[in-house]
């Protein structure tokens, strides 16, 4: 049943584009919007489809081998979310009806291979996948042909064909001792070979790949640029979703399930998080450009996810689970704000910027409320995750690591507080006297989005049951 | 028969490594957008390489044949896709000198 | 049941705030109706609970974490005093914050504040504490912001120092946690070792930061003159007090024991009466009235840390006891503050004058509560000084006149503030200045008349309130109401006293003729023959003196200004070298990213081959 | 073996000359003749379908890819070639050396992996395996080719309605 979540977005495409050009050309947006409601309600309640209805019949033809677990569920429900909102802004940014319709194809391409990358259970379908959503990703940042668009891509092409590269040079190690490419032939096989040179270097050549794919800071030189010359839409995609699912979440599965949390591994994972949090925080206390800063926060906030991973304990992965729906959320919304406010005024710069809270008070008072989530202040989602991740770091004894995450979250805070400032506080500037506040399709995203960050924040509980719950049965099996 | 076939592996792994080599090398020096691409071809075909050896070596040839034929077709369409970015590139410039996308930093 | 009532002082005044916040904006009376509802009923649930004792938990995340609170005489008594001040200072805000902005925001903060607040007390868990208190501080950010021009940065300030002593506070607690093993605060009970030193001191930060105590104080009087006035009376005047102390008594007594004998004592002492000369000697060369008010309200916490830091048992009841006292008087004098601003349109000394006509209740109102902080006889700030005097002699006579001094600059400056507000000629635009409307008035003159009744009838609060916070084995059966025992610290206080209005009568007499200062006569009557004959002989020691404060005034702030300093610019400017040191680094080469990635991993595989 | 490795010296010959030769027209080329000598060894380890896509695709139409880019661009003016191939040539100048070296001192080291191999697999025919084992690589190669064919619409036709 799990296939019909790559199979749909597919088969929408293949139809719209055999038979019903013309007509789809006008509806392939609301189609889309329909795929992305039927992924969350699937996302949150998995039992309610029915077994027999056709998509499933169809489904069961292909022999697909997926596997789905907790998890799965909580990046299911990202993906949807994500996918919804950058419609609705594509509805919003992009006028042209040719042009859009080839932005939902590739769209619902793209959603079609981060399903997969979430469901597969073969290290070499996860490739394949990752390479969907890898070229995907840069079309759509080359969208617009704009000068800084296509050098964003080119940089994202070439060190992305280099972490394929190095990917795929593990997968081809591993198979010297396992002789399969699914998950649990590897793993299994890895219980005889772990301390085997060969087969450590594979593992880590694999891992720095998905370094390299997530952006952490000594691998991350294309990700500022990549996220900052994508058009609006894409932004947000990219950083709500396509590297978190394609780095941060592959880390995840890869590490616990595949390879198994050794030691060594985990020194490595909790450094690099570390030198993440840190240095991406203090480089985004010096730009100026709105979506750059945003781009190095990004890197920093998934710091924070691989530390609490690479503490290993169920605690800390919880807490890095946790961490990674809050930040695709709050990150959104973020770059939900800065496509409006891109729109509106004309320009990310921000020192040309000044008092828009003023004319653009949703806007204005989201990002507040996304800024103080990123940074950790209660009662707001993000602080719960930072909480827990540094409890985690706390409890298993890694004394400085856990400083460091708290260091980091001050950080964060003085680079959020410097963009409201320069953005929303302040004096408003003569030139933009006249903005108002962004259009319907811009404000839909941004309201739900902060209610999600604010609504994550008050169910806490209720929502850490749902996501202790799923780490820990990772783990009993 | 294991061990002897393993033998093999080494003297492989040592080109496979060479040609990697060439690959980051040619990504290194240059300062054409196209040859920066003939540099990640070459590495692509390292790995190639490699996969093929492992099947023979392991006597897998039947899977890793099925790996490199999907990874030969991603191959294509990413190169399609990075000529593209390249010929955009080239319209905005009208050159395809790698100093020309140096302008974002900091 | 009746322990799920200890959640009712949290979410009345959060649902309130919320409430607040979402009415419509034109609907005035919706919303001040609502805020006052919130803070009645949150006052008569609190007094209605103050005799019980309660404990509520709820199983919560689990790892450790309950949410867990506690009622007791401690905690009950402190969440009925912010009741009591947040339902007065409410009652004013209503009419001084009229057709001013943002007031939906600033309702709701203002409840929220109060919840946070009431939750932190009632907190039997470290890291729930820690929870409201941050919460409580975001709050206060927005409480900042929405002055006006200038207070987003004022905001910011706050925000950065007040979480970076957060941040102490937060390695303080996992440190507590991880020696005591329990995070729940009423089973915690450590030495004062050296690891546990640490924990003291980290936690210590956080709670004399919150109180507003040197050196972390420098956002106060700034937001004195950006944020909307009864803020000033709410937070840094009352509640932060309550809670700041609240925390550093808990810390001192139940969590640690401090005694006399240790190191921590006297470094809380010597903070204490830093944080009186230092911030007294400020606020003497303050022209501006909010701006003199909340140096006071800096420099009154030193007697409380240097109280509570005697740890005597006379010590620590006076620190509560004036704990409650300046939050009775400084709360009253920002009201008056906000009265007059709301009626002359100025607090500038140099505008103001002669009010004492035209606001004759504000005036009284005014004078009973600076007599009170300027500790005069029968009012309550005498009585607490007198206390911590006792306690501070008794471990070193240097704290005692680091004390004496702090009181007389305090009588002083009080003497300048209320002659050049209220006393001297009334200036022309001035002339037409009425008296502030009822509503204002009435929680000046109950706080007023509560810091007589407090005065005089002191076994009231001392025996009801305070006594029981040390229990009966602490104070080994002495009593600390009624007049003071030792009668040669009284003379000395009164002797201080009557110095600093002769003080004041000289400087009136050599400065003050363009103010015209006969009205002085009619202030003090009595001491006119005294004044005019010491005349000559006082002349010289007054010009050295007021020279000499002068300079200590200066170098007081220039150590002002270099806090401030460490806190604006070196910071900034070290984390703006380290960042531009890293945008440096980001040529927009990708062939740099590529080598980063390729260093990366090859560091890392090193690692790896190492470690096998 | 040793055919093996002369064919092996071969493929690193080319595609050092691929790098490194001046014309970038000639560096297309030089990389089809690696893929063709690529396609020769996989025929040497029993992996002829492989072979087969790797002339096909690799030595084919990626190779016209790259040779119609390059003459569909024209690249530099004369100054200009002039001063890259001096600078070309010090840039990659050491790459030779370098492969050299690294050769030799790697190929005389003995290493010996103490590995376990495992047991060679059951299925033997390719188009059965793929079929029936691989089903969602094939799936998602039709995925990407259709994400080809949407970046080949955006990327290429529209640009035709840019330039003119």
């Amino acid at each position: 049943m799990y296939s019909a979540l790559i199979l749909k977005p597919f088969f929408c495409v293949l139809i719209m584009n055999m038979f019903l050009k013309g007509w789809a050309k006008k509806t392939a947006l609301w189609v889309a919007l329909l795929l992305s409601v039927a992924q969350i309600i699937f996302a949150i309640f998995p039992e309610t489809y029915h077994q027999s209805s056709f998509i499933y019949v169809i489904s069961n033809f292909f022999k697909f081998d997926l596997a789905a677990d907790n998890i799965t569920r909580v990046l299911l429900l990202c993906i949807g979310i994500v996918f919804f909102v950058t419609i609705i802004l594509a509805k919003q940014m992009i006028k042209d009806d040719d042009r859009r319709f080839n932005f939902i194809n590739l769209l619902l391409i793209i959603v079609s291979g981060l399903n997969g990358v979430v469901l597969v259970t073969d290290i070499f379908s996860l490739y394949v996948f990752l390479e969907i959503v890898a070229v995907g990703s840069f079309v759509l940042i080359a969208f617009n042909k704009e000068m800084l668009a296509l050098e964003g891509a080119f940089k994202y092409i070439i060190l992305s064909s280099v972490a394929s590269i190095m990917m795929l040079t593990a997968i081809a190690l591993l198979l010297l001792v396992s002789g399969s490419t699914s998950f649990s032939a590897i793993s299994a096989s890895l219980l005889y070979s772990t301390y085997n040179p060969l087969i450590m270097i594979a593992m880590i050549t694999f891992i720095c790949g998905l370094f390299i794919k997530a952006g952490l800071m000594p691998f991350h030189g294309w990700l500022p640029d990549a996220y900052t010359a994508a058009p609006g839409p894409v932004s947000v995609l990219l950083a709500g979703v396509v590297t978190k699912t394609v780095g941060v979440y592959t880390l995840m599965r890869i590490v616990i399930s595949v390879f198994g949390l050794y030691l060594p591994i985990q020194k490595i994972l909790m450094f690099v998080g570390a030198s993440s949090i840190i240095f991406a925080a203090l480089a985004a206390l010096g730009q100026t450009d709105f979506k750059r800063m945003l781009s190095f926060s990004s890197i920093s906030q998934v710091g924070y996810i691989v530390l609490g991973l690479g503490c290993g304990t169920t605690l800390g992965i919880a807490g890095a689970l946790f961490h990674l729906f809050n930040h695709t959320i709050f990150k959104s919304l973020l770059f939900v704000n800065a496509a409006t406010v891109e729109a509106q005024a004309g320009t990310r710069d921000m020192q040309k910027l000044g008092g828009l809270s003023a004319k653009m008070p949703i806007t204005g008072f989201s990002s507040v409320l996304a800024s103080l989530s990123a940074a950790g202040i209660p009662p707001l989602a993000g602080f719960w995750s930072k909480l827990i991740i540094v409890i985690a770091l706390w409890l298993s004894g890694n004394y400085i690591y856990a400083i460091i995450a708290v260091m980091g979250s001050v950080l964060t805070l003085a680079y959020f507080l410097s963009l409201q400032r320069m953005v929303f506080f302040g004096k408003l500037r003569e030139d933009l006297m006249n903005i108002k506040e962004g259009g319907l399709g811009f404000m839909i995203p941004t309201v739900l989005l902060a209610v999600i960050t604010v609504g994550a924040g008050l169910a806490f509980p209720y929502l850490l049951n749902t996501f202790i719950l799923p780490v820990s049965s990772i783990f009993g099996g | 028969m294991y061990a002897e076939s393993l033998q093999l592996l080494w003297p492989f792994l040592v080109f496979v490594l060479m040609l990697l080599v060439i690959g980051i090398y040619c990504l290194f020096a240059t300062l054409n957008l196209i040859r920066a691409l003939i540099g990640v071809e070459i590495l692509i075909k390292a790995v190639t390489l490699l996969l093929i050896v492992v099947g023979y070596i392991t006597d897998h040839v039947a899977l890793t044949q099925a790996l490199v034929i999907t990874l030969i077709v991603i191959e294509a369409v990413v190169m399609a896709v990075s000529v593209g970015v390249v010929l955009g590139i080239h319209t905005h410039k009208n050159s395809l000198d790698i100093r020309n996308i140096r302008n974002m930093k900091g | 049941m009746t322990d799920k009532i200890l959640l009712l002082p949290i979410i009345i005044p959060l649902l309130g705030g919320l409430l607040a916040l979402l009415t419509p904006k034109k609907s005035g009376a919706l919303k001040e109706g609502i805020s006052l509802i919130a803070v009645l009923l949150n006052l008569v649930v609190t007094f209605s609970l103050f005799k019980s004792n309660l404990y509520y938990a709820l199983p919560w995340v689990g790892f450790g974490l309950e949410f867990s609170l506690r009622l007791y005489h401690f905690s009950a008594f402190i969440i009925s005093a912010s009741a009591f001040f947040g339902f007065l200072i409410m009652f004013y805000s209503v009419v001084f914050m009229r057709g001013k902005q943002f007031l939906n925001q600033f309702y709701a903060y203002f409840l929220i504040t109060l919840a946070f607040i009431n939750g932190a007390v009632l907190a039997d868990n470290l890291v729930i504490m820690l929870f409201f208190w941050e919460g409580s501080l975001a709050a206060l950010f927005g409480l900042i912001a929405i002055g006006g021009k200038g207070a987003f940065k004022t905001a910011t300030k706050a925000f950065i120092i007040l979480g970076i002593t957060d941040l102490c506070m937060m390695f303080g607690i996992a440190l507590t946690g991880q020696l005591a093993g329990t995070l729940t605060i009423s089973n915690i009970n450590l030495p004062l070792n050296l690891l546990g030193s640490l924990a003291f001191i980290l936690l210590m930060v956080g709670a004399i930061s919150k109180a507003g105590s040197m050196p972390f104080h420098s956002w106060i009087p700034d937001a004195a003159v950006d944020s909307p006035l009864p803020f000033m009376a709410f937070m840094p005047a009352a509640l932060e007090k309550l809670l700041g102390i609240y925390l550093l008594t808990r810390i001192s007594l139940d969590l640690f024991k401090l005694n006399p004998h240790t190191w921590i004592s006297i470094m809380l002492m010597t903070i204490g009466s830093i944080t009186i000369i230092l911030a007294v000697m400020m606020a003497l060369i303050q022209k501006d009235y909010k701006k003199l008010l909340s140096y006071h309200a800096i420099s009154q916490v030193g007697y409380m840390i240097l109280g509570i830091g005697t740890a005597l048992p006379v010590g620590i009841i006076g620190g509560l006891f004036h704990m409650v006292n300046n939050a009775l008087y400084k709360s009253c004098l920002f009201l008056t503050g906000g009265a007059v601003e709301k009626e002359a349109g100025s607090t500038d000394l140099a505008k103001l004058g002669g009010l004492r006509k035209n606001m004759p209740i504000t005036f009284v109102c005014f004078a009973v509560a600076a007599l009170a902080i300027s500790g005069v006889p029968p009012f309550n700030g005498f009585f607490s000084k007198e206390l911590i005097y006792d306690g501070a002699l008794e471990r070193g006579w240097i704290f005692y006149l680091a004390a004496i001094v702090g009181s007389f600059l305090t009588a002083a400056s009080f003497l300048k503030l209320g002659h050049a507000a209220f006393l001297g000629k009334i200036s022309d635009e001035n002339k037409n200045v009425k008296e502030a409307p009822l509503a204002m008035l009435l929680p000046m003159i109950v706080i007023a008349l509560t810091c007589i009744i407090f005065g005089v009838f002191n076994i009231l609060p001392i025996k009801n309130f305070i006594q029981p916070i040390l229990g009966e084995a602490r104070l080994g059966g002495h009593n600390f109401y009624g007049l003071p025992t030792n009668i040669f610290l009284v003379v000395v206080t009164l002797i201080v006293l009557a110095a600093a209005l002769l003080n004041h009568l000289f400087g009136v007499k050599r400065y003050g003729s363009g103010l015209k200062a006969v009205d002085h006569i009619h202030y003090a009557p009595g001491l006119s023959w005294i004044y005019n004959k010491a005349e000559g002989r006082f002349f010289d020691p007054y010009e050295i003196g007021l020279n000499l404060v002068n300079v200590i005034s200066r170098v007081g702030y220039g150590i002002d200004r270099g806090i401030d300093w460490i806190y604006d610019k070196f910071t900034v400017n070290l984390t703006l070298a380290l960042t531009g040191g890293i945008r440096k680094l980001h040529t927009g080469n990708f062939s740099v990213y590529l080598a980063w990635s390729l260093l990366g991993m090859f560091f890392v595989i090193l690692f790896l081959l190492r470690s096998i | 073996m040793f055919l093996n490795i002369i064919i092996l010296v071969a493929l690193v010959l080319a595609s050092l000359w691929t790098v490194m030769t001046r014309s970038l027209l000639r560096s297309g080329i030089g990389l089809a003749l690696t893929s063709v000598i690529l396609a020769i060894i996989m025929f040497r380890l029993a992996s002829p379908l492989a072979a087969v896509f790797e002339l096909s695709v690799c030595a084919g139409l990626i190779s016209v890819l790259f040779v119609s880019v390059i003459s569909l661009t024209q690249p530099y003016s004369q100054k200009e070639i002039i001063e890259r191939m001096k600078l070309m040539l010090v840039r990659f100048r050491l790459l030779p050396f370098i492969i050299l070296g690294l050769g030799l001192i790697l190929l005389l080291i003995k290493v010996n992996f103490d590995l376990i191999l495992p047991i060679p697999e059951t299925e033997r025919n390719v188009r059965n395996l793929l079929w029936n084992f691989r089903q969602l690589d094939l799936f998602g190669q039709i995925i990407i080719l259709l994400a080809g064919a949407f970046a080949v619409v955006i990327l290429f036709k529209e640009m035709r309605k840019n330039v003119r």
